[in-house]
């Protein structure tokens, strides 16, 4: 059974029809990525996973339970992390406390405590800035910092909006490694990148978005192959 | 000629060095990167130039004329405009607007103008606005004038706000990060319309980016910063090879 | 050096050096003159100082009340006046109950922990209806709009208190284990009962307050939603939860200092949240606002220079009836605290945001 | 339509509640109490229908209403009729069993010894007259009805339920509006009727014709269009520049409403244009009073000067703008809300140092200032309402036109851009000290103008006037009316200022109206009654192109 | 019916057809911070016509407006009362500076205006302007207040005062008339004061008033400030022994209930009661029933006097016709008032002044006995609390 379904969703920014009927579908364990052209929608469609955007019409289900009502912070209970567009970190609490309270609704204090070290292996920068305000790191940091802030939730399943945004080229290829990593953990992965090139190498599926639609849904491998894929979203020409 | 040219440009927060003693010339009418790992001080410096942030050390000369103490609008009046790393748009106003306000220094309207509405004024504001929606048409959100900025998609804001940076009529571009979001054919995009803002405009560009691909591609010199310090200089050619660069910074999938 | 400093130097800044100079010119003349003149004993500035502490302590329970949904909804809840006014507003007629009853009299100090309690327990419950009706449909509309609600609501609450009980004032019945002086090294006569009971209840109120603000979880996710709501349900915050529990603290802190106002002065009226609640949302901002520890500050700073500084400086300067300028004193004390520090005394420095 | 469960009759149990809670707490402030004797409908001097009754009646046809609402949502078109009627009745009772609730428990304790206001007076308006046992019994009847009456209304057809509804809405208003604005006290019966009627007529007629209308002026030649849109201008000026004809105490009425869309004006380009939260914009207004009246009245023999209005006014307005731009300096640093009370304490400040002992020689303490000359242009002396309104009207119209000027001009928008992002606005190239400071400095002026003409329209002026609530009030007025809106700022005027006028009615309780009117407005009207409009500029290209 | 009646009045005639009731209106302030004074003396005019029920047959109507405490409120009050052409005479305003927003507005009308509470001198001064040729009072002027007191704090043998104002008119004028007074007397005035009427930590101006060392502190002001000034006196190191007075301000039950103990031994100046009529125990009876609660500020029985005397004029100088209509002159209803003479009213016998002061001149001073407000009794009793003590 399918961990995540979405099923025909509308989303509406006021009058502005966002999502025109999405259905997609994220099995448990698999890494599967989201990539589309600016305003295509994909942000969009996490938000409305994450219950901070509810749909006009359709069905999020989350292992076989209907999840669009619920306000966003239920929605997390039940395992859901995301790192967001535009990082959001709470610029003025420390990272320390950042990555407290992206465990907010965890209590065992041994594994908070262990992912915390893992976090800051995986980003020793954010080590050497663990007591700083998040809002004077740099925008790299901070995006390592949303990143690592969703992890510590431990979830079932992460969605992950542009994680390689403003990071240096070494630090991309880390931040994908954990990826697999922890997906070969347990974790599911819904991830959305512009770099499609590399989203498609980690990615198990893929959904290609345009305004508001899927317009294409196939195995990693095969989109890699798609002679349109190929050609906007990994600039060859 | 060196259009902008600093000289140990230091700067500390609290016990961080965030930049130290950087030096860099620009030289007029080319397009220069810098590039670091995360952290490494490029915004910083970005923000030294603009006069947001005042460094403890060194100097800034721009066209031979020192920068240091100026406030951000004198700076800009002198014909340094810039973009932000986290977009900064006028949110609730609207495309135009946007642009409008870049030309701002180069009207000349006053209270009194503005009551009176002479005749003088109302040519410079039909100017002003023809020269807006042109620079809508140039940057490509023709015909999106009446939009309200916040309802952009993210890649339309990244063009809103160069437009709104072409408009203050700079000699001097720096453009922080403006690729990130965009994929890969948007990107190209973008590159292209980088160069064209050298070649057309006759701009001096100063760009910091993390995709390998816009960096290579389009400057003809790139710095590289580590902890606020400079590592590397050269074309893009020998920064590739560069170890120290691979090192920190690129890492070794990039450069296979 | 020198060229590089004259070109930072702007007309303004001097402008506002010369008025501070200024200002601090006429401070230590005044002082000066005050003290040369011998009009007063040492005492008498422990006992005005004692008096200060013991207003700026109410100040403070008030404006943690101001300071928290500011800092939580980036609003000034105006209305926060009459959430102070309303606790001891409907503790007056249990205490006027129990005072008939004649067990105010036997059981002075259980009476007030029930006045206590139903005070802080009516404050709270306006707070969270407050919350609730006028404040949470206008979670996403322009900042200044739920001002205005908050107005609003202000003026409908006090005359609702008009409407129902009157216009007249109401004496609190007094404690008569609180009257007359404990010792108090320095001061004239001791230290006021009351007083010193409503400074101990205070900090204790407030230290628990802190510990709760600053250790509890919920506390965190206090500042995380005062950042940003989105992203702190993204973390699994309950933001509705967490702002009413914003709201319910305010409100029993706001109640609490309802009753230790009425102990300090007696009386309650409909009209009697709209000073102090200016005065202490005033002192919230001087201590920097949405900030815990700036609002205790804030209002012992204002509490003090209120009491302190009408005698202190304006009677050296020859001013006729001094203590009438009190309030402007204690404004423009605060004009004077921003101009140097734009941000309060503890606020932060949000003004390096990141370009 | 299938059976309803329980959950669905809890519903209209719940709004009946609610609206019999709301109409209790009226009956307990004491607003039916004050108004029990301000007649609606009068029969031979008997009152049939006082607005105290109507108060009470008030909040229980809305909730009736909602109920109704509520029930009638779930379905496109209405076939359980009877259900609905019986919604409406079940929600009529269960409100007027609020009421009888109190009744009964006023009679079995004293409650008086807390609500003041549980007088027997009270219980026999609630009961009718009717002693306990019969009033509640008509009571809980009554409500049944009412509540079915409103079910009733609503199952009429659109075409006569409107008018219908509106005819029996405006009956009441316009009676109230003439007790209020004329002195006048409630309609008879057959007034009423014809009140009724006509207006029910006129909008059936309306409804009917307007379509056609619209089709009728599409239709027009150029020639015909052009006088159609001057009449459509010519008309408005023309209805206020007559509107002073109504009386003194409407023009009265619209002199202050005029003061405040002056102040409105300027404040709104202070925190509507240029985002600058000001709440101490009253010290402007009081030094443009107090140096109007320092110049002119005979009282303040400051060095033998003793100006006319016009002599005074043009120092009394540089006065204020001079104090805009001193203010405005030490301020420049500060944002968002250390802004707002630090300028709070700058009106505090001025008003307590205007009323010290210590300025009394200058000033007049609280004794204030008086004898302040009236305005004279000519030989006309603008001594009434009436006159004055014309001074008022002239500088709210000046006062408008600078800030439309303003705000679509490159000043207007350097404010907006400021009040977006402070740090960008700057890196934009614009000056924030200069151009906060011509914000506050036009701002000031307008408010300035207003205080003068306030002074001589008053003759004379204390430090009182000028509290804190003016400043709020004012920012009431511009968020009221949609923040950086011009046409808003009249309209919140009218609606803040004018509108609790018409609440004079209701003595003490009119700002507890005045508030939960704020909360109501605010709450269903976030963006403001007139929300600002933009300017489409680009769209001009088009027509340009075509 | 008879011949028919012709006005003859300068200012016009008002006429009441046979089922109108008379109309007559208050200007008080009934919102904001002194809706208690406002509220006192409606209450106060509300009963007179309560009692007095009809005036000639005609029931008699009483509508109100909010005059604001403030010159813009009283002058828009005074507009919408005088555009009501049936409109006789008006009872107030509270405030003095709304008085004088309105009385040309009112007189310009020709409505008579009796006002329960301004004490302002110059409303009744011989130079005041014409045109408030239509405005009477039943309050004491405050020259006669503050002078009595300062006589009486000589004669106790007092030479120290210190004197504190709020703000208000009223406060300002009694304290300046009192200290005038106090000095020529030969005393010597050590401190004048000022606070804020919301204001509530006295202690540190009490403080500074006890550096000067005074013998006797005048506070004529109102209630709440007033409680907070004598209660924390008690508290202040160097006044514990000070007489503390005050005026009519204060001269009310809740002002037992602000101040606490420390009105015992205090001092009031207010009305001679004990020349009261017999009918102001009745008044406070009907009061309490009326309302629930008892009065809230000292003009009530002033108001009901202003209210009385309104009748009492309107009696004297209407004319009624066969069929019942009343025709009531203008300038004839002033004269009237004006002509008062040896009226008996709560607050004393009153006869008005060619300049409008109608109050019965007696002034005494009181002592407080007891901070139960239950034993509210003003009078010259051994059990009255507060008993009269001068002269
Ligand atoms: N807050 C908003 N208000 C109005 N419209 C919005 C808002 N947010 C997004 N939109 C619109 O919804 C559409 C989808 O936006 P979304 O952010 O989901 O795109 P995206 O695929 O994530 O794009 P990007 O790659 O630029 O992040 C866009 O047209 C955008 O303009
Ligand atoms: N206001 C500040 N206070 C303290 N530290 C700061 C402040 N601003 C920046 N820093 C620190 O200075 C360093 C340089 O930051 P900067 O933003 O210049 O990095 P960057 O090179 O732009 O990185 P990125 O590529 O991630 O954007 C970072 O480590 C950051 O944490
Ligand atoms: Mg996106
Ligand atoms: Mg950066």
């Amino acid at each position: 059974m399918a961990l995540l379904e979405l099923q025909d969703i509308h989303t509406y920014y006021g009058a502005i029809h966002a999502l025109k009927g999405i259905s997609i579908h994220v099995d448990e364990g698999e890494i599967v990525t989201l990539i589309g052209a600016n305003g295509a929608g994909k942000s969009t469609t996490l938000n409305t996973i994450c219950g901070l955007q509810h749909p006009r019409s359709g069905s999020v289900t989350l292992k076989g339970e209907s999840i669009q009502h619920l306000p966003a912070h239920e929605i997390v209970t039940r395992g859901v992390a995301q790192a967001p567009e535009g990082r959001r970190v709470f610029g003025r609490l420390n990272v320390t406390e950042n990555l407290e309270m992206g465990a907010f609704v965890r209590v065992d204090k041994d594994g908070i405590k262990r992912d915390m070290e893992r976090v800051f292996t995986l980003f020793p920068r954010l080590k050497e800035r663990a007591k700083q305000v998040a809002g004077t790191l740099s925008g790299g940091e901070q995006q390592m910092l949303a990143i690592g802030r969703a992890l510590m939730a431990s979830p079932r399943l992460l969605l992950l909006d542009e994680p390689s945004m403003g990071l240096a080229p070494i630090l991309v290829e880390a931040i994908f490694d954990t990826i697999t990593e922890i997906n070969a953990q347990g974790t599911t992965v819904l991830l959305v990148e512009q770099n499609a090139l590399i989203a498609l190498s980690v990615a198990s599926r893929g959904y290609v978005m345009e305004t508001g639609s899927i317009r294409l849904a196939d195995t990693a491998e095969a989109l890699r192959n798609n002679e349109m894929v190929r050609r906007v979203y990994l600039g060859e020409t | 000629m060196a259009i902008l040219s600093a000289h140990h440009v230091t700067k500390r927060f609290g016990g961080l060095l965030a930049v130290s003693q950087f030096d860099v010339e620009i030289q007029e009418n080319s397009i220069h990167s810098i590039i670091g790992p995360n952290g490494a001080g490029k915004t910083t410096f970005f923000n030294c130039i603009t006069g947001f942030y005042r460094h403890e050390e060194g100097s800034i000369l721009f066209k031979g004329e020192p920068l240091d103490g100026l406030s951000p609008d004198r700076i800009t009046r002198q014909g340094i405009a810039r973009t932000y790393q986290n977009i900064r748009l006028f949110q609730n106003m609207t495309v135009i607007e946007n642009v409008l306000v870049g030309g701002h220094v180069h009207l000349r309207t006053g209270v009194f103008g503005a009551v009176a509405r002479t005749r003088g004024v109302m040519a410079e504001e039909a100017k002003a606005l023809e020269e807006a929606r042109h620079t809508l048409r140039f940057v490509g959100l023709a015909g999106r004038g009446d939009y309200m900025a916040v309802n952009l998609p993210y890649g339309d804001q990244r063009r809103l706000e160069i437009g709104r940076a072409l408009q203050t009529r700079p000699a001097l571009l720096l453009l922080d990060e403006p690729a990130a979001g965009m994929n890969p054919s948007e990107t190209e995009d973008l590159m292209a319309f980088v160069r064209r803002l050298r070649d057309e405009l006759g701009l001096t560009i100063l760009l910091i980016e993390h995709q390998m691909r816009v960096v290579m591609g389009i400057s003809e010199v790139v710095t590289v910063l580590d902890y606020g310090e400079k590592i590397a200089e050269g074309t893009p050619a020998q920064i590739q090879r560069d170890t120290k660069v691979i090192e920190a910074y690129l890492g070794r999938r990039a450069t296979a | 050096m020198l060229r590089r400093l004259l070109r930072r130097v702007s007309g303004t800044t001097v402008f506002m050096w010369l008025i501070g100079i200024a200002m601090l010119v006429v401070v230590v003349w005044g002082v000066y003159a005050t003290l040369s003149s011998g009009r007063y004993k040492a005492s008498d500035w422990i006992d005005l100082t004692v008096y200060g502490i013991a207003q700026g302590s109410v100040y403070a329970l008030i404006a943690l009340g101001y300071t928290l949904v500011y800092g939580i909804l980036r609003m000034i809840n105006f209305a926060h006046s009459e959430v102070f006014m309303s606790g001891p507003f409907i503790g007056y007629f249990v205490a006027m109950a129990l005072s008939q009853s004649g067990f105010f009299n036997r059981q002075p100090f259980v009476s007030l922990i029930i006045v206590l309690l139903v005070a802080m327990t009516v404050s709270t419950t306006i707070a969270v209806l407050l919350e609730r009706i006028a404040y949470r449909p206008l979670r996403r509309a322009p900042r200044l709009v739920p001002l205005i609600t908050a107005i609003g609501a202000s003026y409908f609450l006090q005359y609702t208190f008009l409407g129902l009980f009157g216009s007249g004032i109401k004496g609190y019945p007094e404690v008569a284990q609180l009257k007359g002086y404990w010792p108090f090294p320095g001061t004239s006569s001791g230290i006021l009962r009351t007083q010193a009971v409503v400074i101990v209840s205070a900090f204790v109120m407030l230290a628990i307050l802190y510990v709760f603000v600053q250790r509890t979880k919920t506390g965190k996710a206090m500042q995380a939603v005062s950042e940003d709501k989105d992203a702190a349900a993204l973390m699994g915050i309950d933001v509705d939860r967490i702002i009413v529990i914003t709201f319910v603290v305010g409100g029993a802190l706001a109640g609490a200092a309802g009753v230790l106002y009425a102990l300090l002065f007696k009386q309650v009226k409909f009209d009697m949240g709209f000073l102090p609640g200016i005065k202490a949302f005033t002192a919230a901002v001087l201590g920097g606002i949405g900030n815990v520890n700036g609002a205790m500050l804030g209002s012992l700073f204002l509490g003090i220079s209120e009491s302190l500084f009408p005698n202190l400086v304006l009677d050296g300067l020859g001013l006729p009836a001094p203590y009438q300028l009190k309030d402007a004193l204690a404004f423009i004390m605060l004009v004077a605290v921003l101009i140097f520090r734009p941000t309060g005394i503890l606020g932060e420095r949000l003004a390096v945001k990141k370009a | 339509m299938n059976a309803r469960t329980r959950s669905d009759w809890m519903a209209p149990v719940k709004s009946g509640l609610m609206g019999g809670l709301i109409a209790l707490l009226i009956a307990m402030v004491g607003l039916v109490e004050v108004s029990v004797k301000r007649p609606i409908l009068t029969a031979d001097g008997r009152i049939l229908l006082s607005v105290g009754q109507l108060l009470l009646l008030l909040p229980i046809i809305l909730m009736c209403y909602k109920a109704v609402q509520v029930f009638a949502a779930g379905c496109e078109k209405v076939t359980d009729r009877l259900g609905l009627l019986a919604t409406g009745a079940l929600s009529g009772f269960f409100a007027s069993l609020v009421l009888a609730a109190l009744v009964l428990l006023g009679r079995v304790i004293n409650l008086r010894t807390v609500f003041i206001r549980a007088s027997p007076d009270l219980f026999n308006t609630l009961t009718f007259g009717l002693g306990l046992g019969g009033g509640s019994v008509v009571l809980l009847l009554f409500g049944a009805l009412l509540g079915g009456l409103v079910a009733a209304i609503t199952l009429l057809p659109d075409r006569i339920r409107r008018p219908l509804v509106l005819g029996l809405a405006l009956v009441p208003l316009a009676a109230i509006l003439t007790s209020a604005l004329f002195a006048g006290r409630g309609f008879s019966v057959p007034v009423a009727l014809l009140v009724g009627v006509v207006a029910a007529a006129l909008t059936f007629a309306w409804r009917q014709t307007q379509p056609k209308l619209q089709d009728r002026v599409a239709a027009l030649s150029p020639s015909g269009q052009r006088t159609y849109q001057v009449f459509r201008w010519l008309l408005p000026v023309a209805i206020v520049l007559a509107l002073p004809r109504l009386g003194a105490y409407p023009s009265e009425v619209l002199v202050n409403v005029g003061l405040f869309v002056l102040m409105g004006l300027g404040l709104n380009i202070v925190v509507g244009f240029a985002g600058l939260l000001d709440l101490g914009y009253v010290a402007f207004y009081a030094l443009g009073a107090y140096a109007m009246a320092v110049l002119t009245s005979p009282e303040m023999t400051w060095h033998g000067i003793h100006l006319t209005f016009w002599q005074a006014l043009p120092f009394a307005v540089l006065a204020s703008t001079s104090a805009g731009i001193i203010l405005g300096i030490p301020v420049l640093g500060m944002r968002g809300d250390y802004l707002a009370i630090v300028t709070l304490g700058f009106g505090e400040i001025i008003r307590l140092v205007f009323l010290s002992d210590w300025l009394k020689p200058f000033l007049g303490g609280s004794n204030g200032i008086t004898r302040i000359p009236k305005a004279v242009v000519g030989s006309i002396a603008l001594d009434n309402s009436p006159k004055l309104y014309y001074l008022i009207l002239a500088g709210c119209v000046v006062a408008a036109f600078v800030a439309i000027r303003l705000k679509d001009s490159r000043l207007g928008r350097a404010w907006m851009a400021m009040r977006e992002d402070e740090d960008v606005a700057q890196a934009m190239g614009i000056d924030l000290i200069k151009t906060k400071l011509l914000a506050f400095a036009t701002g000031a002026t307008f408010s300035g103008l207003s205080g003068a003409i306030f002074a001589s329209k008053l003759t004379s002026i204390y430090p009182h006037s000028f509290h804190v609530l003016v400043s709020i009030n004012v920012l009431g007025v511009i968020i009221v009316g949609g923040m950086g809106s011009i046409p808003g700022v009249v309209v919140g005027a009218l609606a803040l200022v004018g509108l609790p006028e018409l609440l004079r009615e209701f003595a003490e309780f009119r700002l507890l109206m005045y508030g939960a009117a704020l909360v109501f407005m605010m709450l269903t009207r976030p963006e403001g009654l007139v929300p600002e409009a933009r300017r489409k500029l680009e769209l001009h290209e088009a027509d340009g192109e075509v | 019916g008879g011949a028919k009646f012709t006005c003859a009045d300068p200012k016009g005639c008002v006429d009441i057809a046979p089922k109108d009731p008379v109309r007559i209106a208050y200007a008080f302030v009934v919102s904001g911070g002194d809706a208690s004074l406002g509220t006192d003396t409606k209450r106060g005019s509300e009963i007179a016509v309560d009692e007095k029920k009809e005036i000639l047959g005609h029931a008699i109507e009483l509508v109100g407006e909010d005059e604001l405490c403030a010159a813009e409120g009283g002058q828009t009050a005074a507009t919408k009362l005088a555009a009501d052409p049936k409109l006789l005479a008006v009872i107030g305003t509270n405030c003095s500076s709304a008085a004088r927003a309105a009385i040309p507005i009112l007189c310009g009308a020709g409505i008579a205006m009796v006002s329960p509470s301004n004490t302002a001198p110059d409303l009744t001064d011989e130079a005041r302007p014409p045109e408030y040729w239509c405005y009477l009072r039943t309050a004491h002027n405050d020259n006669v207040q503050g002078a009595k007191m300062a006589e009486y704090a000589y004669e106790k043998g007092f030479r120290k005062a210190a004197t504190i104002h709020d703000g208000s008119l009223y406060a300002d004028k009694l304290q300046q008339v009192f200290a005038a007074t106090f000095v020529q007397l030969g005393g010597t005035i050590t401190a004048r004061e000022a606070v804020g009427p919301q204001d509530t930590d006295m202690k540190p101006m009490l403080t500074r008033v006890a550096a000067t060392g005074p013998e006797f502190i005048y506070y004529p002001i109102f209630i709440q400030a007033g409680g907070h000034i004598t209660k924390q006196a008690k508290e202040v190191t160097g006044l514990e022994n000070v007489q503390l007075a005050g005026a009519d301000g204060i001269f009310s039950p809740d002002f037992l209930r602000a101040a606490g103990d420390a009105v015992v031994g205090f001092n009031w100046s207010s009305p001679d009661f004990s020349a009261f009529g017999a009918g102001y125990g009745d008044f406070l009876a009907k009061h309490e029933a009326k309302y629930g609660e008892k009065t809230l500020a000292p003009f009530h029985a002033h108001s009901y006097d202003a209210t009385m005397m309104i009748f009492a004029a309107i009696e004297k100088v209407a004319v009624k016709d066969a069929d019942g209509t009343l025709h009531i002159g203008r300038q004839a209803l002033v004269d009237a008032l004006f002509a008062t003479k040896d009226f008996q009213g709560l607050t004393g016998t009153l006869t008005c002044t060619a300049t409008g002061d109608c109050a019965d001149p007696k002034i005494a001073v009181y002592v407080g006995q007891s901070a139960d407000p239950d034993t509210w009794n003003p009078g010259a009793d051994a059990d009255s609390n507060p008993m009269k003590i001068w002269p």
